[in-house]
């Protein structure tokens, strides 16, 4: 399988019926995926209007609510993101390539770190849980607006904050999670030897969801964890 | 007989394979296609079942047919059915289905199990909405204003909420889907100079429910969440601006608006040139408006909120630019006016609904320009006036235009002739009922007689009889096809290829066409409506 | 196959680029350029969005001019969203 | 005109007039352009319907055509925009020295309350030639202000104020429909708007049983919140002199400079962290939930008549001279 010649192509038997050949059928989903990645564009950017608009309106407790983020755990999963996106690149590379045990050895590299992010992710869920910073009745941030210490956070504000962090970080999760099953899909196939040099568009497709999901995290990162640091 | 005939039927997409789980697991475009027809016409009858009941209910200026809360619930299910269930699926997922593969030579669609799988979220957003409807249904309007929709109504919002959200990924793979289609499957030949203007009109079409449907799905979330956990993000009690809802949810919908209509237009388009005998006049303007109707539509959705309390600059803005988003209509107008002339003209069923169509949509777009005027909006928003705006161009347009297009398609869906004296009574009935009931409205809106009312002051009674009489004779009419349609199916007269003698690949294949389409892929070496070199049908003589 | 295959050392460049580019977004956070701390922080996302794109997403590339429309589009009407909302909210006060 | 079967509104105000020119404009130019449309739709289907022998004529199209009827049509709709946002812009523009009227919406009444003083329940007593401004929010969801014979309507937000206003032109009874649908009761939530001439509107205002305008109420309550022990009208208090405020341009402590109008002032009292004037702590309390809608108007009032207003007599009076403290009613 592995020297498959360029006849092959007419047998090969991942060809859908409707397709002519090969060539079309990638082209087809990848048009696909792109168009897929750009209504995921417009279905966070609803996500980054509500958060402009508001931070425009309360932008000190904003910043106050923001300084109570761990930079260093963003920052470090923002540096996790990132070097999976590397290993995303290097499987398909791999794939192209037609080297499996590469391959399937990026793969599992992507997977221990989507999840070592989405670790860490809990981490700082539970520890916003621990400090009431969860909306709701037991919604409470103490604090002042920096360079302002005796002017009180406003609660409502910074609820608003906190509710657009977790709808924004949980989607953003949840995307995740869902690329960590997908990623977990293809490293069985890749185990199995069906990604080839001809045939691999799953492994090309997912791996650009995931470099978008990479993206969202990597705007996510500044417009919520930095929003106003330097006093 | 005419039974006698099917035995000697060839094989073709219906008859090859029989049993629910042929269809149910189908992935031909044209199953599906049919499986859609059923349950958006399903959805239309509960809709207009709703619609029914609203004007019954508004017979008289007292409250005395329902409850407050009932009437409430009823427009409220009303617009969502009709918009999210039945409109917005209606050309695109039926007709779009069946025709986008055809008419380009290809064998399916790009993706066809992710088509299946539109459908089957489609299905699955229908019964969340039916049971919803069916356990006390929900009464924010099909708008979900907040903060009514998050805080203050005791119904089932998040039910519906979520429904319209599934639907909308439907909607989404479907748009998805035609435009990998488009650009990946045409036959040899097909350049985008000689793409039947429905295409284009379904291209434009997906390009809005591909990055407009994903806000409305956020939004819906963020209601869903909203009155779930109380975030705050649309409740002015904690910080939030009811009015970002507004933005949100009219960025999808004013863009959804050409979701509706742009596939009717793309419909017209064929049958004009068709029943006139020549091309299109101007293709790629009208090519080109289809396109520049779909971005334009992007800019103005803040028209739909010039009383809501938006700035006045940003009022300014968006009411200059709804009138933009006018000219590329006005293209299309004017072109299949042009058309007709000196054409070779006759009046088969489509034809009559297309007329139907230029003149009730041309009513339905110059009030639109009447809205958009930010003084008269003041006056006329929120009125009865918005609801004849909205019904003349979404029932006016797109349900005649979508009515056209299953008479025009017909011979070639089903393989048989529906009947064509029936046919044309029909669209005067639809016609004549459709002006009786809502032209009324026009003038009960400048009256000032507000929507979503449950009961009205008595000067407004006379003409809501008037427009409560047309409903019923709307009933008729649209029941009559289903009627005969139904009919055709064992007694029409069996169709041939090409009964119109209409250009397009889609009319090259048997009627019904076999289940991959074309044995060998089509090479296209003409122009679209071409016309010319087409002869005319000698049975299709005018009717006059 | 017309896909094109980037090399290793490209690929490390991209990624370790995107790494100092997250130091650097951190850290300049700390210090005071007024209004400007949230242009630069946004400026440097969108150049390392713009590397992920062009490079690990392929896009620099491809020989498909669609893909680059898709983008730029979804994009654009992004930034349709954002801009004509801001709009209204902007210019609330001033009445 | 017929009063069973009326096919105009009844027009009351200012504003009714140019609305309806515009829109006696719009029916005659779409009337005819679909008259056009539709003849020519009509001619081309008789003279051009199929005969025998008679083929199509074959035609590509015309650039020129499509250009004409692409930029005739956008410098008609040019005009259209520019006259519908004139009007609009009058109406969104009250007039200096309006009379106010503070409306406060809920499920599923009107609460308005005049400047004098005077409280109604779904109806609103106005005088002809009189300019009415009136000052709305809601308790609740939205709801929107809409009288057709004064061709106005406004939404009613919860959280903030909006503005709307009119011009009386003619005695008579009006409907006051609530235009934004706002649950079970929407299409009950209506009133009328009851305008008098003005010596009939004298006599009802001195009927009314108002127990002193609506500033000096607020003026009390500005006592009983405590407000006045940190505004005071010199220098000395802790928080910003309030008097001659509204309508002012204020320095924030964050630089920015927005103008005292009254969901300025709403936003101060319910909310005062939002915005920090220069030079002062914020240190006043937030009193959002202590003060109830109708509070707030009067305080608004209040905080309002303490500026000097253009309109003389309709202004309602300036200084006020009930209660106790007169040095913190001196105005200049
Ligand atoms: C398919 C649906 C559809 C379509 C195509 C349109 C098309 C248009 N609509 Fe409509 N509209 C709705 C469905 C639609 N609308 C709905 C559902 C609502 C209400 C929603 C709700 O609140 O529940 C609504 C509400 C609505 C409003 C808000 C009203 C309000 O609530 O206050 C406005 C305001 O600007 C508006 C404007 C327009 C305009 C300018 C067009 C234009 O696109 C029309 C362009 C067409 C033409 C203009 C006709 C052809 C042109 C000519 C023949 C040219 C010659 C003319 C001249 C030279 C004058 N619409
Ligand atoms: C595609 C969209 C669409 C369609 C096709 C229709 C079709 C119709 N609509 Fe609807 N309408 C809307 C979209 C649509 N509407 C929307 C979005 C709203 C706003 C909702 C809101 O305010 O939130 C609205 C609101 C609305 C109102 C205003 C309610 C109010 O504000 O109080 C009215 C009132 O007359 C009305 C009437 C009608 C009528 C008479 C039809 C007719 O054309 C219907 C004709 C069809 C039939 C009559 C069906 C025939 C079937 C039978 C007779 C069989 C009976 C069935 C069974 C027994 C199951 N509609
Ligand atoms: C504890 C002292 C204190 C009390 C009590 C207080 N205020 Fe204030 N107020 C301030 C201070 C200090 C400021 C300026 C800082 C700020 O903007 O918050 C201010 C600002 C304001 C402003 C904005 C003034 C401007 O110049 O822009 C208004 C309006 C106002 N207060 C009204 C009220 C009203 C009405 C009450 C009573 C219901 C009240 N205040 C009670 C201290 C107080
Ligand atoms: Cu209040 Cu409708
Ligand atoms: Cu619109």
């Amino acid at each position: 399988m592995a020297d498959s010649p360029i006849a092959v192509e007419h047998h090969n038997p991942a060809l859908k019926h409707h397709f002519a050949n090969m060539e079309q059928q990638r082209e087809a989903s990848s048009l696909g995926m792109w168009l897929f990645l750009a209504t995921e564009i417009m279905f966070f950017g609803g996500m980054f209007c509500a958060y402009l608009i508001y931070r425009y309106w309360y932008f000190p407790d904003f910043a106050a609510a923001s300084k109570s983020l761990d930079i260093t755990l963003g920052a470090v999963n923002t540096a996790v993101l990132i070097c999976s996106s590397l290993t995303v690149v290097m499987a398909v590379r791999a794939a192209q390539l037609g080297k499996r045990q590469e391959q399937v050895v990026y793969l599992a590299l992507t997977l221990v770190l989507g999840l070592a992010f989405l670790g860490i992710k809990g981490v700082e869920w539970t520890s916003k849980f621990k400090e009431h910073h969860i909306p709701g009745p037991t919604f409470n941030f103490e604090g002042s607006v920096p360079g302002h210490p005796d002017q009180p956070v406003d609660q409502h504000h910074a609820q608003l904050f906190f509710s657009l962090y977790f709808a924004m970080t949980g989607m953003h999760a949840l995307h995740m999670i869902i690329g960590v099953g997908i990623f977990s899909y293809l490293l069985y196939h890749a185990w199995k030897g069906k990604y080839t040099p001809e045939y691999h568009t799953p492994l090309e497709n997912s791996g650009l969801y995931w470099h978008f999901v990479d993206i969202v995290w990597i705007y996510l990162f500044p417009l919520l964890y930095l929003i106003d640091r330097k006093k | 007989m005419a039974t006698a005939a099917l035995t000697a039927e060839r094989e073709n997409y219906l008859n090859q394979e029989y049993g629910i789980k042929s269809w149910l697991l189908t992935v031909d475009h044209k199953r599906i296609a049919l499986l859609y027809l059923l349950s958006i016409t399903f959805f239309f009858f509960i809709g207009g079942f709703f619609a029914l009941l609203i004007r019954l209910e508004l017979l008289t200026p007292a409250g005395d047919l329902v409850q407050a809360d009932t009437y409430n619930k009823l427009f409220t299910m009303h617009g969502q059915v009709m918009v999210f269930f039945f409109l917005i699926p209606s050309i695109p997922a039926v007709l779009g289905n069946f025709l986008v593969p055809l008419m380009i030579g290809a064998k399916d669609l790009a993706f066809p199990r992710i088509n299946l799988l539109s459908w089957y979220l489609y299905i699955i957003a229908g019964v969340l909405m039916l049971h919803c409807m069916l356990t006390g249904g929900v009464d924010t309007g099909w708008t979900f204003y907040t903060p009514f929709s998050t805080a203050f109504s005791n119904t089932k919002v998040i039910e519906a909420g979520l429904a319209i959200f599934i639907s909308g990924f439907s909607s989404i793979l479907t748009g998805l889907n035609f435009v990998v289609t488009i650009h990946r499957m045409r036959a040899p030949g097909m350049t985008w100079n000689r793409l039947p203007l429905f295409i284009w009109a379904h291209y434009a079409t997906s390009i809005i429910q591909l990055l407009g449907t994903p806000v409305i799905a956020v939004t819906l979330v963020l209601v869903v969440l909203e009155r779930a956990l109380h975030l705050g993000i649309f409740d002015p009690t904690r910080g939030g601006d009811p009015l970002l809802f507004q933005h949100l949810f009219w960025f999808y919908s004013h863009p959804a608006v050409y979701i509706m209509i742009l596939p009717a237009m793309g419909v017209v388009t064929e049958i004009v040139p068709c029943f006139a005998r020549k091309r299109i006049f101007g293709y790629q303007f009208v090519a080109m408006s289809s396109i520049g109707i779909a971005v334009l539509g992007f800019l103005v959705w803040a028209h739909h909120m010039f009383v809501a309390g938006i700035s006045l600059y940003a009022a300014l803005i968006f009411s200059a630019l709804s009138y933009l988003v006018a000219v590329p209509s006005a293209i299309k107008v004017f072109n299949w006016t042009a058309t007709m002339y000196k054409g070779s003209i006759t009046f088969s069923t489509p034809m009559l609904y297309a007329f139907g169509f230029v003149g009730l949509f041309t009513m339905g777009g110059l009030t639109g320009l009447f809205l958009a005027a930010l003084g008269i909006d003041v006056h006329v928003t929120d009125t009865y006036f918005v609801i004849a705006h909205f019904h003349y161009i979404m029932v006016g347009g797109a349900v005649m235009g979508y009515l056209g297009g299953m008479h025009f398609w017909w011979p070639k869906i089903s393989g048989r002739m529906y009947p064509e004296s029936l046919g044309r009574l029909a669209a005067l009935i639809v016609f004549l009922g459709f002006n009786l009931t809502f032209f009324p409205q026009f003038i009960l809106g400048y009256l000032g007689m507000p929507r979503r009312y449950w009961q009205y002051p008595p000067e407004f009674q006379v003409l809501n009889v008037l427009s409560t009489a047309g409903s019923t004779i709307l009933a008729v009419g649209y029941l009559l096809p289903m009627v005969y349609f139904l009919w055709s199916m064992r007694y029409g007269k069996v169709a041939p290829d090409n009964p119109w003698g209409a250009s397009g690949l889609e009319w090259m294949t048997p009627s019904p066409p076999p289940t991959f389409n074309f044995d060998a892929p089509p090479v296209v070496d003409w122009e679209a409506y071409d016309y010319e070199h087409i002869p005319a049908p000698q049975e299709a003589r005018s009717g006059g | 196959m017309s896909e094109p295959i980037v090399s290793t050392k490209t690929n490390i460049a991209v990624w370790l680029t995107l790494l100092v580019l997250t130091g650097v977004t951190a850290g300049v956070a700390f210090v005071d350029l007024g209004p400007l701390n949230t242009i630069v922080a946004l400026v440097i996302a969108t150049f390392k969005a713009l590397l992920v794109v062009l490079i690990f997403m392929h896009v620099k590339y491809t020989s498909e001019k669609l893909v680059k429309v898709v983008v730029i589009s979804a994009v654009f009407f992004l930034l349709l969203l954002l801009g004509l909302s801001l709009a209204d909210y902007t210019t609330r006060l001033l009445m | 005109m017929f009063d069973t079967f009326p096919l105009w509104p009844a027009r009351a105000s200012t504003t009714a007039g140019s609305v309806d020119a515009l829109f006696i404009f719009l029916v005659a130019l779409s009337a005819l352009v679909s008259v056009a449309i539709f003849t020519m739709i009509v001619v081309f289907a008789a003279r051009y319907r199929r005969r025998r022998g008679v083929v199509a004529e074959p035609i590509e199209g015309s650039t020129a055509l499509e250009v004409t009827w692409s930029v005739i049509p956008l410098c008609i709709f040019v005009m259209i925009f520019v006259w519908g946002a004139v009007i609009y812009f009058k109406e969104r523009t009250p007039p200096r020295g309006a009379t106010e009227v503070y409306v406060v919406a809920k499920q599923w009444m009107w609460k308005l309350q005049h400047e004098e003083g005077q409280r109604e329940i779904n109806e609103l007593h106005v005088p002809v030639g009189r300019d009415v401004k009136m000052i709305l929010t809601s308790q609740d969801v939205i709801h929107s202000f809409f009288v057709p014979a004064f061709r106005i309507k406004q939404d009613v937000l919860p959280g903030r104020y909006t503005t709307a206003w009119f011009h009386p032109t003619k005695a008579g009874i009006y409907h006051l429909f609530c235009a934004e649908y706002c649950g079970s009761q929407h299409s009950g939530m209506i009133g009328q708007v009851v305008v008098l001439e003005p010596a009939q509107y004298q006599a009802w205002l001195s009927g009314g049983g108002a127990a002193g305008s609506m500033a000096s109420n607020g003026q009390n309550i500005f006592q009983q919140l405590g407000c006045s022990t940190c505004h005071r009208s010199d220098t000395q208090g802790r928080g910003p002199n309030l008097v001659g405020l509204f309508g002012k341009p204020v320095q924030l402590e964050d630089g920015r400079v927005v103008t005292a109008d009254e969901n300025y002032i709403r936003e101060s009292i319910l909310n005062p962290g939002a915005k920090i004037v220069r030079g002062f702590k914020p240190i006043m309390p937030v009193f959002q939930g202590l003060v109830s809608e109708e509070q707030l108007n009067l305080l608004v009032a209040y905080l309002k008549s303490l500026s000097p207003s253009p309109s003389g007599a309709a202004g309602g009076p300036t200084v006020v001279p009930s209660g106790a403290k007169p040095q913190e009613t001196k105005v200049q």
